[in-house]
């Protein structure tokens, strides 16, 4: 089974050289620890930030420089910086590569809802909805069972949708699902220890299990 | 070129109306007009609409005019860092619109760049949908999303000149410039008020055509969210 | 009656001070030379300008540095630069003041033409068509007849439209006229040493004399 | 930072093949990617779909393409001051599709912000409108404009660093902006290419993220259209 940082490690080897990613709050800022050597990535923050760089160190943060967490945060070298409708702008126009993020439910169509729960305070799905409506690969960091139990892949997704047949990858703690073309989580990985069995057990949608699933090198 | 000059944040504001709508710049506390909230309180207008990204947290920013039940209505993406905000609205206290990010930047656009209304696939499919025409452009949906119409825009900037230019500093840009573009008067706030002339007019960021009025803050906090640092190896 | 820079010198008047103003190319650009001391104007030239200022200095002049007209400029203190897809924002967002455009034809409803002649080569309406749409004070400086003798006042537009129901006011040798909310070109002052009845024989449109037309101050 | 340098313009324009859509910065003859027109002649590629304000003139900018018989049409603003274009005009062997120079420039924009269609007040009632749909916001007509779809965007920009940051200088900004965001693949040429990090991260004008080559030109001619000067008092 994989913790926090197993699950991010795991969605870091999803990226490629010469990407511009935009990480969700959560598990994904996790993923800028892992990405592997060699390779040349931009990390995207959506109140405008291109170049995001680590944390500074203690007495160089500055209030003018934050992320989308509202972390203060650091440029690189080639950083550059612009106004939250160009930065949407370009989310929109699918120029930003890859986003990952979290998700409270995820459909067997690639719905996903991870903004609003009926009956409790609603906080808003800052950019969220406009990163699932307009980006071109969607990968969402997660845990597989909420904490009552319950399978958060889902045939349909009960709480209210952020965006609609978006997702097209899934890593948990219990393994690596596609979102089928035609519907279902296609199992591609096991976590390290984590049966078929146990995977099955664990999601409530329809799971499609092609071959032999491989143990996931991490 | 045109003087924009006011005196202070009170003669900035100082005919904005009970129930006008405003914008107000800034992400999170990053950027926002500290100077304008002070003054916005002091007059104590009330019944307000603000068009803001974040309501501010309890004791700063927009938090602040929350506290003194100037707001009746937020129109936000993201609320969650204000237990006064909570309790309003759950009393129903305080009407709260929310709206994606991007949707509410490019709302603000919009009205800046002189377009009644603009697409956007955010929401598509969700309940921010609906009521809102849906229409499908190479085979995608869009939403179709109106331009915001708000009386006064307040902003602030790093730098300003006499003439309205403004320049930002860093992430603190976010959502002024649209904003800025987008009010009926605009008043932009600036941490450094130089004479015309004196910005490079490559690198101006908002130029002074969109802005009434302008002045140096009196004094700028810049409180910090969410410190995030790491320890010198 | 009015040369070329009468009618400028006589457009001047119109500009108020705090005004942004836009101005095409032709006799519009001579308003620039007579806007009155103590007015403080700012010309926007729509290739991305604010702040025009004066030619260069003979040896000044930068490729880099052109207005609208193609012609190498200056900035002024407070000038800012911009890019063509915010200038013509900041026009349909009527953040422009006044425009001031030649015409071939006005009709007496406020329609304008003044881009293109059917059957000779049509060079394109450049920017004059976003300009008309969205200002919200257009004034027209032209030639009150055209070369063949005949009125460009008109009950309506012979020629391919440029924009409908959208000048305010006309500045001609002849006089200056404005356009009524019910149609017609009201006269509001004859040039020097003109008469009514020239006017009225110089206009086709129909023509709204209310009273005494008093003689301009140039 | 993803390096996006190639050696030269003949690296950075190798894949347009004939018959596809350019979008061509500049404004009259100013701020044109002179390189890469030279290098698109010496291609020899045709039948090629212009995107660009105005054609050149007979000596240089779009001209040279025009004499050289690569374009099939021009999509632009105004064109008039080029008499082999004219000529080729009138005897059909070229096309010319004229558009109010604001909905050209947002059509631009709109394609760089991933809008599919925007609503312009420009050419209301006139020929432009024609097969067009038209509708009324606030009692106000504007016709819809479709997003470009340009296959390459080709641009010149003053500086740029190598993770594709472009500033621009003057009013050579004009179309380069919008169109560097509008092409599926974005082509800039600069007069001074630096390193990353070298340039503020205040002061981009266009972000790397929509170049997908740089290289700094051989060499810049810079011509002047209508020089007009006035003389030392």
């Amino acid at each position: 089974m994989l913790d926090k940082d197993g699950i991010a490690k795991r969605i870091a080897k999803e990226i490629q050289d010469g990407y511009y990613v935009n990480l969700g709050i959560g598990i994904p800022t996790l993923v800028a620890n892992y990405i592997p050597d060699g390779i040349q990535v931009v990390l995207q923050s959506e109140n405008g930030l291109l170049g995001m760089g680590p944390f500074p160190f203690e007495g160089e943060e500055s209030p003018d420089l934050i992320n989308a967490g509202k972390q203060t945060i650091t440029t690189l070298p080639g950083s550059s910086i612009f106004d939250s409708a160009e930065s949407f702008g370009m989310i929109r126009a699918q120029k930003v590569d890859l986003t990952i993020l979290g998700a409270m439910e995820v459909s067997e169509n690639g719905d996903i809802a991870n903004w609003k729960i009926p009956g409790k305070m609603v906080k808003g799905m800052g950019g969220a909805m406009d990163l699932v409506a307009s980006a071109k690969n969607i990968i969402v960091a997660m845990q597989h069972v909420n904490k009552a139990g319950e399978s958060k892949l889902l045939p349909t997704c009960t709480l209210p949708l952020t965006g609609v047949r978006c997702v097209k990858k899934i890593v948990t703690e219990l393994g690596v699902f596609e979102i089928h073309p035609l519907g279902g989580f296609k199992l591609l990985e096991r976590a390290p220890g984590i049966s078929v069995d146990q995977i099955k057990n664990a999601t409530a949608g329809k799971l499609i299990i092609d071959s032999d699933i491989p143990e996931m090198a991490v | 070129m045109i003087n924009k000059v006011v005196s202070n944040a009170d003669e900035a504001i100082k005919d904005i109306q009970d129930g006008m709508t405003l914008m107000l710049g800034g992400f999170g506390l990053c950027g926002i007009p500290e100077n304008c909230i002070a003054a916005l309180i002091k007059k104590g207008v009330k019944q307000l609409t603000c068009i803001s990204n974040n309501a501010g947290v309890d004791d700063f920013g927009i938090g602040l005019m929350l506290k003194t039940r100037q707001v009746k209505k937020m129109i936000s993406s993201y609320v969650g860092e204000n237990a006064e905000f909570e309790r309003q609205l759950l009393n129903g206290e305080l009407e709260v619109e929310l709206i994606p990010q991007g949707t509410l930047a490019t709302r603000c656009m919009a009205a800046g760049y002189g377009m009644p209304a603009i697409f956007t696939p955010a929401g598509v499919g969700t309940e921010i949908a609906e009521g809102k025409e849906t229409r499908n452009f190479h085979g995608k949906d869009y939403l179709l999303e109106m331009a915001f119409d708000a009386d006064f825009a307040i902003v602030k900037a790093w730098k300003g000149d006499t003439a309205g230019n403004l320049i930002y500093h860093s992430t603190a840009r976010n959502f002024n410039p649209a904003m800025a573009m987008a009010g009926k008067i605009t008043i932009a706030e600036v941490e450094n008020l130089v004479e015309a002339g004196d910005l490079d007019p490559d690198q101006i960021h908002t130029p002074g055509i969109y802005v009434h009025r302008i002045f140096q803050g009196a004094r700028y906090e810049k409180r910090i969210e969410n410190r995030t640092v790491r320890t010198h190896k």
